[in-house]
C-alpha cells in the first residue's frame, strides 16, 4: 500500500512543483529524493509488512513479499533511471516536473498491476500506466516521429483496452458466481466453458500486446523508436516488466489449474515472438529500433514463465525483469549520449571512451545471455522452468536457438565499438559526466553481481 | 658369457652416440672426428656384436627388459631386447658391413663441407641405430619403431643433397612407400594385439596355436605387405631405383645390404606364422618369383650403373621372399648374408668407379677401365661371379638353395627361378663388361683423372671381395659335404617351430646334381654372350624399339602408378578442397547466417507502418487464437 | 429474454466497432469506433449481471450485480480520461500537419 | 596438519592466480612490464601444476585436489572444482603451454599489450575451470567463459579478415554451447533428488542421472554436437581454419593446442558417463564421421597453401582420430587419447611457433612462395623437422605412442575403420614431406634468401618442446599412470550397461 | 411477443443500425451523431435492465460530455467528406471480412453452449438503483474509485502537457 499511495501522493507533488519551481534541474532532485523515500518505505513493507496507511483493501490489492519484492525491482530499477537519465528527460522539453509527475503516476499504476487481485484493478491498474506513456511518448511535439508514435500507440492502446474489457466482460459472465476476484472466477479443473475460453483469448491477446508478443507486438517498435529516448528506455524496460508481471499474476491466478487447455496458445506465442523479435532485429541499422526489436524478442524469453507457471518461472521472471531492465536502461542510457543512433555511430568507441564501451558490452553480453552475467541467469531459469514443465521441449531448442541468433545483433555493436574505427574522428558522445560513469560501473557490477549470485534477489520472494 | 648380454645394450647405443655427438657438434667437428667417431662407435658395436654372437652359439636366446614402454591393463609392451641366432647374424652384416661402409664414406664424401659430412656420419650412425633396434627389438612394437627409424634414416640420406628437388621427390617416395608398407605392418600388429593381447615374439610364439586360421594369414599377409615396402617388392618397388639419388656408400648400406633386407628377417622372425599359413606362403612365393623376374627384365636395358645395381637388388630380394615363400627360411637368411656381402661390393665397386669418373654414372660413357682401376676391377668381377652365381662363390650356394627348395614345392617356380637367375648372369656382365671392358668411351678430361680410389675405398672392397668369395662356404649342402650347412645348424632353434612343422621330402642327389648343373651351365652360357657381346659395344644412338624400349622405361610402372594413384588423389583433393570444403561445408555454414539476413530483410516488410494492418494483424491473430482455443 | 440475444448484440456492436478500426483513416472516427466497443462490452456486462441476478446463486453474493454496474461506471470514467488524452493528441498532430489521416504520418516503419 | 583444513587447494590455486594475474595486467601500462609479469605470472602458474602434479594421488592427497563451496545452493549447483588424472594432465598441460607460448612470441609486440596479455591470462583461468570443475553448471560457466577472451583477442589483434571469421567461430560455438544448455537442463531436471535438496548438478546426481533410453539416445546429440563444434570433428570444422589463419598466433596456440582439447575433455568427462547407451548406439556413426573427417582433411591439407591453414586441416585430422578414439570405448583407446591429448598441444604449439618465425621473417605464410630455408636457417630447419615428423607420430616421438594406442583401441572396435583411418597416416605422411621440402628444401629464392637463424629463447622454447616430444615418445608411462584411474572410471559407466 | 421483447428488438435494431451508419457515413458529423444515436439506444437497453443510474450517466457522459467533445473538435478542424482519402479497396474488404468473421466464430462458439441460454431478469431487482450502487461504490470500491482520481490527474496533465504551446 505504501508504494501506491505514496507514489500517487509525489505524483501530485510534482506536479504542483512545476507550477511552483522555476529551476529546471530542482524536480530531479525531487523526484530522485522521493524515490528513494518511497523505495524504502516498500522495502519496510517488505521486510516487517509495517504499512503507513491502515486501509481496508476489501481483497482487492494482495501484498505478498513476492509482488512486494518485484515492485523493489521495477522501483529501483525506475530510481537508477531516473539517476542516469535525469538530465536527459530534462532535454526532451519545457514542462519536466509534469513528466516527473506522470512518470510517478505510471509507477503508481504498476504498483497497482503488480499487486492487483481483481480484474476491476487490473484495468484501472492498466490505465494509469498506459495513459501518461501516451502522452510521454508524444512529448516531444515538435518532433513528427513522437507525433506519429503517440498517435499509433494510443489508437491501438485503445483498441486493446476494448478487447481486454471484452475479455473481463465474457469472464464476469461465464464465471459461476459472476466476479471480478481472479481467484474465484474458475472453480475446479474441468474442461473450460466457452465463455471463459472466450475471455481467456481476448485477455491473452490484450495482455500480449502491452508485453509486445507477437503477433501483438506491431506497435512496439514504431513507438520505441518515435518516442523521445529517455522515455522509451523507461517504456521497455520497467512498463514492460510490470506488464509482464501482471500477465503471469492474472493467468496463473485465474487460468492456473487449466494451464494445460491453453498452453498450446503461449506456446504459439513464444515460438513466433522469438522468431520475429530476433529475426527482425539483425538487419537494423539503427541501434534504438534494434533495442525495440530486441525488446520483443526478450518477451519470447520472458513468456516461457507464462509457459511453465511455476515457482521457478515465477523467481525467474523476477529475475529476468531485473536483469533486462538494468542491462537495457545501461545500454539506452549510452545511447542516449551517442551523436549519432546507427550501429555506424558506435564505430571506435572504445578509443574515445573506453569505459562506455566497456559498460556497454558488459550490458549487451548480458543481454545475449553470456555465463556471468544477470542475463544468462535469467534465461536459465526460464529453460530450466520450460524444461520442468516437460511439454515441448522442442521450444526450448528453438529458444536457444534464437538467442544465438540474438548475439548476432548484440555483438554487431560490440564489434563496432572495439574493432572498427571511426572514420572522421568525431566526438561520439557529449555530456559523460564522471557520475554517469559511476552508475554505469556500478549497473554493470550489479549486473555481474545477479550473474554470480542470482539468490540475492530471488531469496527475496518468499517468506 | 653371460656378461656379455650385460653389455647388448651398448650395441645400439654406441651409434646413437655417435649420432648425437655429431650431430650436435657438426659446427666443431673436423672431418677426421666426425669420421672417427662415426665409424669408431659403429666398429665398437661390431665387436661387442662378435661377442654376442659367438655367446648364441649354442643355441640360448637373451631376453633384456629395460623399461616398460606402454604397461596399462589391457597391454603391456617391454621396451625389451631379444637376442638369439637370427638377431645376432644380422647384427654381425649390419656392424660389419656397416663399419666398412662408414670407412669407405670417410674417403667417398671427402669433397663435402665438414658440418654436411658431420650431419652425413650422424645419419649413417642414427641409421644403425635405428636397424639394430629393428633387429634386436623382443618385440613387434619395438621392431616397429626400429622399421619406421630406418625408413627415415633413409629418407633423410636420399635426401641428402636437399638443394635438389628430384633427390627430395626420391626420398619422399621412398617414405611413403614405406608408410604404406607399415600400414600392412601396423594393422598386424593391431590385430596380434587385439586377438592375443602381446605383442612379444616369444608370447606370440608360444601362443600362436590360439588363432584361428584366418587370423593368422590375415597377420602373416599384412605383415608381408609391410615387408613388400621395406624390401621393395611388387608392388612398392619402385622407390628403390629412384632411392639411388642418395650418395653410393648410402645405396650400398641402406639400399642392398641391410635396410631392404629387413623385410625377409621380418617374416623370417615370425616364420611360424608363414608355415602355419600356407595360402599367405603361395603369395609371398609369387610375389617374390614375379618380382626377381620383372627387375631382372628391367636391369637388362638400364645403363645407369646404380639403376641396373638397383634393379639386381630388388631381384635378388624377389629371390629371398620366393625362399621364404617355400620355407626356406634358412636359405633366405643365407641369401641375405652373401647377397650383403657381393651387393655392398658392386656399390661400393660402382661408388669408386663414379668416385673415379667424377660423378659419371651412365655406362655408355665408360669402358675399359680394368687398365686405370685394378683393385676396383677384381674386386667387381669377383662380385658379378658371386651374384650371378658361379660356384665356388658365395651367390651360388645360397641361390643354388633357394632354387633346390622351390624346385621341392613345385618345377614351376624353380623353372623361372633359373631363368631369373639367367637374366642375372647376363646384365650384371653386361654391366662388368660395359664398364671394365672394351676401350674408354668417356671424355678426354675424365680419361686423364681417371684413377684408382684411395685405400679407405679399396680396403673394404677387398674384405668384402673376400667375404664374397668364401661367405658361401659356410652353407655348403650336404651333397658336397656331410654336415657343411653349418648356417642351417646354426639357426635350427629359430626355425626350429616351423621345421617341426614341415615335412621334408629330400630331393635325391642325382636331381640336385641336375639341377645346379641347369642353373649354372645357363648362367654361364648367358654369362659369355654378355662377355663378349658388350666387351666390344659402341656408343650407338639408336631409339630403343619394341619391347627393348618398354624394358628401358620400366615397364611404364610409374607411369601407370601416376596414372591410377597419385592423379586421382590430387584432383579428389582439390575437389574437395576447392568445391565441397568451400561451396558444400562452409557454404552451407554461411548458407544459414544468409538465410537469417533474407529472412530479416523480408519479415521487416511486415511493420508496414500503418495503424490499419497493425489492427488487421491483430484481429488476425485473434481469429487464429479463438479458433485453436474454441474448435481444437 | 435470453442472455445469448445480448452477447449477440453486444458482439455484433463490439465487431461493428473493430470494422470500423480496419476500415477508416481519419484518426477521430477510428477513436469513436472504439467508443463503440467500449460501449458495446458496458452493454454486455449490464446484461451479463442482470442474468446472474436471476441466477439462484445471487443470494450467496448479494452485490454480484452491483459489482458490474461498477465495473461498467469505471470503464466509462476512463474513457472518458483517455478521450481527453486522446483527442489532445490528435488534436496536436493535425496542429503540426494538417491531417488526421492515421496513415499521413509514415516515417516509422520496418 | 589435518588436510581437511588447508586453506586452499590447487584447483583453486590453478584457475584464482591467473585470473588475478589476469586482472593485474589489465592496470599495468609499460609494455615490457607487462609482457614480464605474463612469463612471470604463468611461470608460477606452472609451478603451481607441477606442485599438484606431485600430489596427484586422489587416495593420499584427496583434500589437495577437492574443494567445494555452495553456490546456487537453491538449484543443486555447488562450486565444485576437483583434478582428477585426466584433470592433471590437461591443467598441466595448460600451465606448460602459457610460457612456452609467450616466451616464444616475446618478439611480437601488440598495441594495448596489456588488455591482450590480461585477456591471454583470462583465458588461462577459464581453461583451468574447465578442466576442473567438477559441477555440470560450473562446467558450463567456464566453457562459455574460456571463449569470450578468446573472441576479443582474436577480432581484436587478428589479420585482415579477422572480424567476419572470428565472429563466425562464435556463433558458431555459442549455438553449440546454448544446445548443450539445453541438454544439460533436461538432465539436471532427471536427477534424482537427493534426501534434502532438489535435483543437483554434482557431477555425480549426473552421471546417475535417470533419463530412458529414448531421451539419452537424442540428449546425448545436443551434447555431442557442442563438442563437435569445439573439437572440431567433421562436418563441424568449417570454422577453424579460418579462426586460425585469421587468430594471432598466440591465440591460435591457445586455441589449437588446449582449446581443441576442450571437446575432447567433455566427451571424456561428460558425454560417455552421462549417455554410455547412447555412446553404445551411436559409436558407429560417430567413428564413421571421424574416420571420413580424418581423409578428408588430410586430402584438403595436401591442397593447402597458407601454413596456417595447413596445420588447421592436418590438426583436424589427428582430432578425428581422438574422437574416433574415445568411442571405442577402449582402455587402451582412451589412454591413447589422453597421451595424444597432451602430445599434440605440445606438437601443434611447435609447428605454430615455426610457423610464426617463418611468417615474421619473411613476411609470407604461402608455401609456394617459400623455399631453401634449410640452407638459410638449419637449425630451424631441425626444429620443424622433428616438429613435424612428431606430428605424423614417427617412433620415439610422443605422437607415435598416443596413436598406436588410439589405432589399436581402434582396431579392437572395428578393424575396417583402422584401415581406413590409417590411410590418412599415409597422406599425414604426403602433406607434411610436401609441406617440408617446398618450404625448406631445393634452392633459397628471393624472398627466403633474407631468412636468418633463430635467437637464442626462441631455440630455448624449442628445445623444451623437443624435449616433452623425445621423452613422452621414450617414455610414456608417467602419464599413462596419472590417467589410468580417470579411464578406468569411464570405462566401467560404459561396461557396467553392456 | 411481449412489450419488452418488441422493446428490445426495436434498440437492437436502431443500435446496430447507427452502429453501421457510424462507421459508413462519409462526413465525420454523421458519424458522431450516429453514434450518439447509439448511445441512447444502449442507454435504452439500460432502463429495460433496470439499470437506471447507468442509463443516466451514459447519457450525461458520453452521449453529453464526449460526443460533444468530438463533435467540437470536429468543427474545430472543420473536417468534411472530402478530406478523408480512401483507404485501398483490398484493405478494407480484408477488414471487413475479419471483422465479420469474429463475429461468426464467436456467435458459433458461445450460443450453443448452455451457459448461453440463461435467462435475463428484464425490469424487477432495484440493484441498478443509485442508492445500491452508491453503498457499494463507497464501500467496496472505495479503492479503485480514490485511484481513478490518479487517472484524471494524469490524463489531465496530459491535456496540458500536449496542449500548451511550447515557449521559443
Amino acid at each position: 500500500m505504501n508504494a501506491i499511495i505514496l507514489t500517487a501522493v509525489w505524483g501530485v507533488v510534482m506536479m504542483l512543483g512545476g507550477a511552483f519551481i522555476k529551476s529546471k534541474t530542482t524536480p530531479r532532485y525531487l523526484a530522485i529524493g522521493g524515490l528513494a523515500v518511497i523505495l524504502i518505505a516498500n522495502c519496510m513493507q517488505l521486510n516487517s509488512g509495517l504499512s503507513f496507511f491502515l486501509v481496508d483493501v476489501k481483497g482487492m490489492l494482495q501484498f505478498s513479499s513476492f509482488n512486494l519484492t518485484f515492485i523493489n525491482v521495477a522501483f529501483g530499477c525506475t530510481l537508477l533511471f531516473f539517476l542516469l537519465n535525469g538530465r536527459d528527460i530534462e532535454k526532451v522539453g519545457e514542462n519536466v516536473s509534469e513528466y516527473f509527475a506522470l512518470l510517478f503516476f505510471i509507477l503508481c499504476g504498476i504498483a497497482i498491476i503488480s499487486t492487483f487481485n481483481s480484474l476491476l484493478m487490473l484495468f484501472i491498474g492498466i490505465e494509469i500506466v498506459s495513459i501518461p506513456l501516451y502522452i510521454l511518448t508524444g512529448s516531444d511535439k515538435r518532433n513528427l516521429k513522437s507525433n506519429e508514435a503517440a498517435l499509433k500507440y494510443f489508437l491501438m492502446g485503445a483498441f486493446s483496452t476494448g478487447i481486454m474489457l471484452l475479455g473481463i466482460a465474457f469472464l464476469y459472465g461465464g464465471s459461476a458466481t459472476g466476479s471480478f476476484f481472479i481467484t474465484n472466477i474458475i472453480s475446479g479443473n474441468g474442461p473450460m466453458p466457452a465463455m471463459i475460453a472466450a475471455g481467456l483469448v481476448l485477455l491473452l491477446v490484450s495482455m500480449s500486446f502491452k508485453v509486445s508478443a507477437a503477433p501483438f507486438h506491431f506497435w512496439t517498435p514504431d513507438v520505441y523508436d518515435g518516442a523521445p529516448t529517455v522515455f522509451t528506455s523507461f517504456m521497455a524496460t520497467v512498463v514492460k516488466s510490470a506488464a509482464f508481471f501482471a500477465f503471469v499474476r492474472l493467468f496463473e491466478n485465474t487460468f492456473g489449474n487449466m494451464h494445460q487447455q491453453w498452453q498450446t496458445l503461449v506456446v504459439i506465442l513464444i515460438a513466433a515472438t522469438l522468431l520475429i523479435g530476433n529475426l527482425t532485429a539483425v538487419f537494423q541499422q539503427s541501434v534504438k529500433r534494434m533495442l525495440a526489436y530486441s525488446s520483443i524478442a526478450q518477451a519470447g524469453f520472458m513468456l516461457f514463465s507464462l509457459f511453465a507457471l511455476s515457482n521457478l518461472a515465477k523467481e525467474g521472471l523476477v529475475l529476468y525483469t531485473a536483469a533486462y531492465s538494468l542491462a537495457s536502461i545501461g545500454i539506452f542510457a549510452i545511447l542516449i549520449k551517442m551523436k549519432d543512433y546507427t550501429i555506424d555511430g558506435f564505430n571506435g568507441l572504445a578509443k574515445q571512451q573506453p569505459l562506455l564501451a566497456i559498460t556497454a558490452s558488459v550490458f549487451l553480453l548480458s543481454l545475449t545471455g553470456i555465463p556471468l552475467t544477470a542475463g544468462f541467469q535469467s534465461k536459465f531459469y526460464m529453460l530450466m522452468a520450460a524444461v520442468q514443465n516437460g511439454n515441448h521441449f522442442w521450444l526450448v531448442i528453438f529458444a536457444v536457438l534464437c538467442a544465438a541468433i540474438s548475439a548476432y545483433y548484440y555483438f554487431r555493436i560490440i564489434q563496432a565499438m572495439f574493432f572498427k574505427e571511426n572514420t572522421e574522428d568525431t566526438l561520439l558522445a557529449d555530456d559523460i559526466t564522471p557520475a554517469f560513469k559511476i552508475l554505469l560501473v556500478i549497473t554493470s557490477v550489479l549486473i555481474i553481481a545477479l550473474g554470480l549470485f542470482p539468490n540475492l534477489l530471488t531469496s527475496w520472494l518468499y517468506f | 658369457m653371460s656378461n656379455v648380454f650385460q653389455l647388448v645394450w651398448l650395441i645400439p647405443l654406441l651409434p646413437l652416440l655417435g649420432f648425437l655427438i655429431n650431430g650436435l657438434g657438426r659446427k666443431q667437428l673436423s672431418k677426421t672426428m666426425a669420421g672417427i667417431i662415426g665409424s669408431g662407435t659403429v666398429f665398437l658395436s661390431f665387436l661387442i656384436s662378435v661377442a654376442v654372437f659367438y655367446s648364441v652359439t649354442n643355441g640360448n636366446t637373451y631376453v633384456a627388459h629395460y623399461f616398460d614402454f606402454i604397461n596399462i591393463t589391457a597391454l603391456k609392451i617391454g621396451f625389451d631386447f631379444q637376442i638369439d641366432q637370427l638377431s645376432s647374424i644380422f647384427l654381425l652384416i649390419i656392424t660389419g658391413v656397416g663399419f666398412l661402409i662408414h670407412v669407405y664414406s670417410t674417403a667417398y664424401m671427402h669433397d663435402e663441407e665438414p658440418k654436411d659430412f658431420a650431419k652425413y656420419f650422424s645419419f649413417l650412425n642414427l641409421f644403425i641405430f635405428s636397424m639394430l633396434l629393428l633387429v634386436m627389438g623382443a618385440n613387434y612394437v619395438i621392431m616397429f619403431i626400429g622399421w619406421e627409424g630406418v625408413g627415415l634414416c633413409s629418407y633423410l640420406l636420399i635426401g641428402y643433397w636437399f638443394k635438389n628437388t628430384n633427390y627430395n621427390i626420391a626420398a619422399k617416395k621412398a617414405f611413403i612407400m614405406n608408410r604404406i608398407g607399415d600400414l600392412g605392418f601396423l594393422l598386424a600388429v593391431f590385430w596380434l594385439i587385439t586377438k592375443l593381447g602381446t605383442a612379444d615374439y616369444q608370447e606370440v610364439f608360444a601362443n600362436v596355436s590360439k588363432l584361428s586360421v584366418t587370423d593368422i594369414t590375415g597377420i602373416s599377409l599384412l605383415l608381408f605387405v609391410g615387408a613388400m615396402g621395406k624390401s621393395a617388392q611388387i608392388p612398392l618397388y619402385t622407390w628403390l631405383p629412384d632411392a639411388m639419388a642418395g650418395p653410393t656408400p648410402v645405396s650400398a648400406l641402406i639400399h642392398a645390404a641391410t635396410m631392404v633386407t629387413a623385410g625377409i628377417y621380418m617374416i623370417a622372425r615370425s616364420n611360424i606364422l608363414y608355415t602355419m599359413a600356407p595360402v599367405t606362403q603361395g603369395v609371398v612365393a609369387i610375389v617374390g618369383l614375379s618380382t626377381a623376374i620383372l627387375a631382372a627384365t628391367i636391369a637388362l636395358k638400364q645403363n645407369d650403373i646404380k639403376k641396373v645395381l638397383a634393379y639386381s637388388t630388388v631381384s635378388q630380394l624377389g629371390y629371398m621372399f620366393l625362399a621364404l615363400g617355400v620355407g626356406a627360411y634358412t636359405g633366405a637368411v643365407f641369401h641375405v648374408m652373401t647377397h650383403a656381402f657381393f651387393k655392398a661390393l658392386l656399390f661400393l665397386g660402382a661408388g669408386s668407379v663414379i668416385h673415379a669418373m667424377s660423378g659419371e654414372q651412365d655406362i655408355r660413357n665408360m669402358g675399359g677401365l680394368k687398365k686405370y682401376m685394378r683393385v676396383t676391377h677384381i674386386t667387381f668381377l669377383l662380385a658379378c661371379l658371386a651374384i650371378a652365381g658361379m660356384p665356388p662363390f658365395s651367390g651360388f650356394f645360397s641361390k643354388d638353395e633357394i632354387l633346390a627348395a622351390a624346385f621341392e614345392r613345385s618345377p614351376l617356380l624353380w623353372g623361372v627361378g633359373v631363368a631369373g637367375a639367367i637374366m642375372t648372369a647376363f646384365y650384371m656382365f653386361r654391366l662388368y663388361a660395359m664398364t671394365f671392358l672394351g676401350k674408354f668411351r668417356g671424355a678426354h678430361e675424365q680419361e686423364h683423372h681417371v684413377h684408382e680410389s684411395p685405400k679407405a675405398i679399396t680396403i673394404p672392397l677387398i674384405i668384402l671381395a673376400i667375404l664374397s668369395v668364401i661367405g658361401g662356404w659356410i652353407g655348403i649342402p650336404e651333397i658336397f659335404m656331410h654336415g657343411g650347412h653349418r648356417l642351417e645348424a646354426f639357426l635350427a632353434p629359430v626355425f626350429a617351430q616351423s621345421n617341426a612343422l614341415t615335412v621334408k621330402h629330400p630331393l635325391s642327389h642325382s636331381t640336385e646334381y641336375m639341377l645346379m648343373g641347369i642353373s649354372v651351365g645357363a648362367a654361364l652360357v648367358a654369362l659369355i654372350y654378355a662377355w663378349s657381346k658388350f666387351s666390344k659395344y659402341q656408343k650407338t644412338d639408336v631409339e630403343e624399339t619394341g619391347l627393348g624400349k618398354v624394358l628401358a622405361n620400366k615397364w611404364y610402372v610409374d607411369e601407370l602408378y601416376d596414372a591410377i594413384i597419385v592423379k586421382p588423389v590430387q584432383s579428389i583433393a582439390g575437389y574437395l578442397s576447392n568445391i565441397f570444403e568451400k561451396k558444400g561445408i562452409d557454404g552451407f555454414v554461411n548458407g544459414v547466417g544468409k538465410a537469417v539476413n533474407y529472412s530479416s530483410r523480408q519479415i521487416r516488410l511486415l511493420q508496414t507502418g500503418q495503424v490499419g494492418t497493425y489492427v488487421l494483424m491483430m484481429v488476425l491473430g485473434i481469429l487464429i487464437f479463438f479458433i485453436i482455443q474454441l474448435f481444437l | 429474454m435470453e442472455i445469448k440475444w445480448y452477447i449477440g448484440l453486444a458482439v455484433a456492436l463490439f465487431c461493428t466497432g473493430i470494422v470500423g478500426v480496419l476500415t477508416r483513416r481519419n484518426s477521430i472516427i477510428i477513436f469513436m469506433c472504439i467508443e463503440l466497443m467500449l460501449n458495446a462490452v458496458n452493454l454486455l456486462l449490464v446484461a451479463f449481471s442482470k442474468m446472474h441476478a436471476a441466477s439462484a446463486l445471487v443470494q450467496s453474493n448479494p452485490n454480484v450485480v452491483s459489482d458490474a454496474q461498477i465495473f461498467v461506471f469505471f470503464i466509462m470514467v476512463v474513457a472518458a480520461a483517455e478521450v481527453s488524452v486522446g483527442l489532445a493528441i490528435i488534436v496536436m498532430l493535425y496542429r503540426n500537419t494538417h491531417s488526421v489521416d492515421v496513415n499521413f504520418l509514415n516515417r516509422l516503419k520496418n | 596438519m589435518d588436510p581437511k583444513n588447508i586453506w586452499i587447494t590447487f584447483p583453486e590455486l590453478l584457475i584464482w592466480f591467473p585470473l588475478i594475474a589476469g586482472l593485474l595486467a589489465l592496470v599495468i601500462r609499460k609494455e615490457k612490464t607487462v609482457k614480464t609479469w605474463a612469463i612471470l605470472s604463468s611461470l608460477i602458474t606452472l609451478m603451481i601444476s607441477v606442485a599438484s602434479l606431485y600430489y596427484a594421488d586422489n587416495g593420499k592427497y584427496f583434500y589437495y585436489n577437492n574443494v567445494s563451496y555452495f553456490w546456487l545452493k537453491n538449484l543443486g549447483s555447488n562450486f565444485t572444482l576437483g583434478l582428477d588424472g585426466m584433470g592433471h594432465l590437461l591443467t598441466a598441460l595448460t600451465a606448460v603451454s602459457f610460457p612456452v607460448i609467450f616466451i616464444a612470441t616475446f618478439k611480437t609486440n601488440y598495441k594495448n599489450a596489456n588488455v591482450f596479455y590480461g585477456l591471454m591470462l583470462l583465458t588461462q583461468s577459464g581453461l583451468m575451470g574447465v578442466f576442473s570443475a567438477m559441477d555440470l553448471l560450473v562446467f558450463y560457466f567456464f566453457w562459455e567463459l574460456a571463449v569470450i577472451p578468446v573472441y576479443f583477442l582474436c577480432s581484436r589483434w587478428g589479420g585482415e579478415r579477422r572480424i567476419q571469421a572470428t565472429f563466425k567461430f562464435f556463433v558458431y560455438t555459442f549455438a553449440g554451447s546454448l544446445l548443450m544448455l539445453a541438454g544439460i537442463i533436461y538432465v539436471y531436471m532427471h536427477t534424482v533428488p537427493a534426501a534434502f535438496a532438489d535435483h543437483s548438478f554434482a557431477i555425480n546426481a549426473i552421471y546417475s542421472a535417470d533419463l530412458s533410453l529414448a531421451e539419452k539416445n537424442w540428449i546425448f546429440w545436443l551434447f555431442f554436437i557442442a563438442f563437435a563444434i569445439k573439437m572440431p570433428v567433421f562436418p563441424f570444422h568449417t570454422w577453424q581454419p579460418d579462426t586460425y589463419e585469421q587468430a594471432p598466433t598466440a591465440t591460435t596456440m591457445v586455441l589449437s593446442g588446449i582449446m581443441v582439447k576442450m571437446g575432447v575433455f567433455a566427451v571424456i568427462r561428460w558425454i560417455i558417463p552421462i549417455f554410455p547407451d547412447a555412446v553404445l548406439k551411436f559409436d558407429n556413426i560417430i567413428i564413421g564421421l571421424s574416420v571420413f573427417g580424418m581423409i578428408y582433411a588430410s586430402l584438403i591439407a595436401i591442397k593447402q597453401d597458407d601454413l596456417k591453414r595447413f596445420v588447421a586441416y592436418s590438426s583436424i585430422a589427428h582430432i578425428g582420430l581422438m574422437c574416433a578414439a574415445i568411442f571405442t570405448k577402449t582402455e587402451i583407446g582412451l589412454q591413447g587419447v589422453m597421451i595424444q591429448m597432451f602430445s599434440h598441444g605440445i606438437n601443434i604449439i611447435g609447428m605454430w611457433i615455426v610457423v610464426d618465425l617463418i611468417e615474421k621473417q619473411t613476411g609470407t605464410r604461402k608455401i609456394s612462395e617459400l623455399g631453401g630455408i634449410a640452407q638459410k636457417a638449419p637449425v630451424l630447419t631441425i626444429f620443424l623437422v622433428v616438429i613435424a615428423l612428431a606430428n605424423i607420430a614417427l617412433p620415439l616421438t610422443n605422437a607415435f605412442v598416443g596413436e598406436f594406442m588410439m589405432f589399436s583401441g581402434l582396431f579392437k572396435f572395428n578393424m575396417v575403420y583402422t584401415a581406413f583411418a590409417l590411410i590418412s597416416i599415409i597422406l599425414s605422411a604426403v602433406y607434411t614431406l610436401n609441406m617440408v621440402q617446398k618450404v625448406f628444401y631445393g634452392e633459397a629464392n628471393t624472398i627466403t634468401v633474407k631468412m636468418q637463424e633463430i635467437s637464442l629463447n626462441q631455440k630455448l622454447i624449442l628445445t623444451l618442446l623437443l624435449v616433452f616430444i623425445f621423452l613422452f615418445g621414450v617414455y610414456p608411462q608417467p602419464l599413462l599412470d596419472l590417467t589410468k584411474d580417470t579411464v578406468t572410471v569411464i570405462i566401467t559407466k560404459v561396461t557396467s550397461i553392456k | 411477443m411481449s412489450l419488452t421483447e418488441i422493446l428490445f428488438w426495436g434498440l437492437s435494431v436502431m443500435a446496430l443500425f447507427s452502429a453501421i451508419m457510424v462507421v459508413a457515413s462519409k462526413s465525420p458529423v454523421h458519424s458522431i451523431l450516429y453514434l450518439i444515436v447509439v448511445f441512447f439506444a444502449i442507454s435504452g437497453h439500460y432502463i429495460l435492465l433496470n439499470a437506471q443510474f447507468l442509463a443516466i450517466v451514459n447519457i450525461i457522459v458520453y452521449a453529453g460530455a464526449i460526443m460533444v467533445l468530438f463533435l467540437f473538435v470536429v468543427m474545430l478542424m472543420n473536417l468534411n467528406a472530402e478530406s478523408e482519402p480512401k483507404k485501398r479497396r483490398v484493405l478494407q474488404f480484408a477488414g471487413l471480412i475479419s471483422g465479420g468473421c469474429l463475429f461468426l466464430v464467436l456467435i458459433s462458439a458461445i450460443s450453443e453452449t448452455e451457459q448461453a441460454s440463461n435467462m435475463v431478469q428484464m425490469g424487477g431487482g432495484d440493484y441498478g438503483l443509485i442508492k445500491n450502487l452508491g453503498l457499494v461504490l463507497f464501500n467496496n470500491y472505495v479503492i479503485p474509485f480514490e485511484i481513478s482520481s490518479v487517472l484524471f490527474l494524469s490524463a489531465m496533465i496530459g491535456a496540458v502537457v500536449i496542449g500548451k504551446k511550447e515557449s521559443s
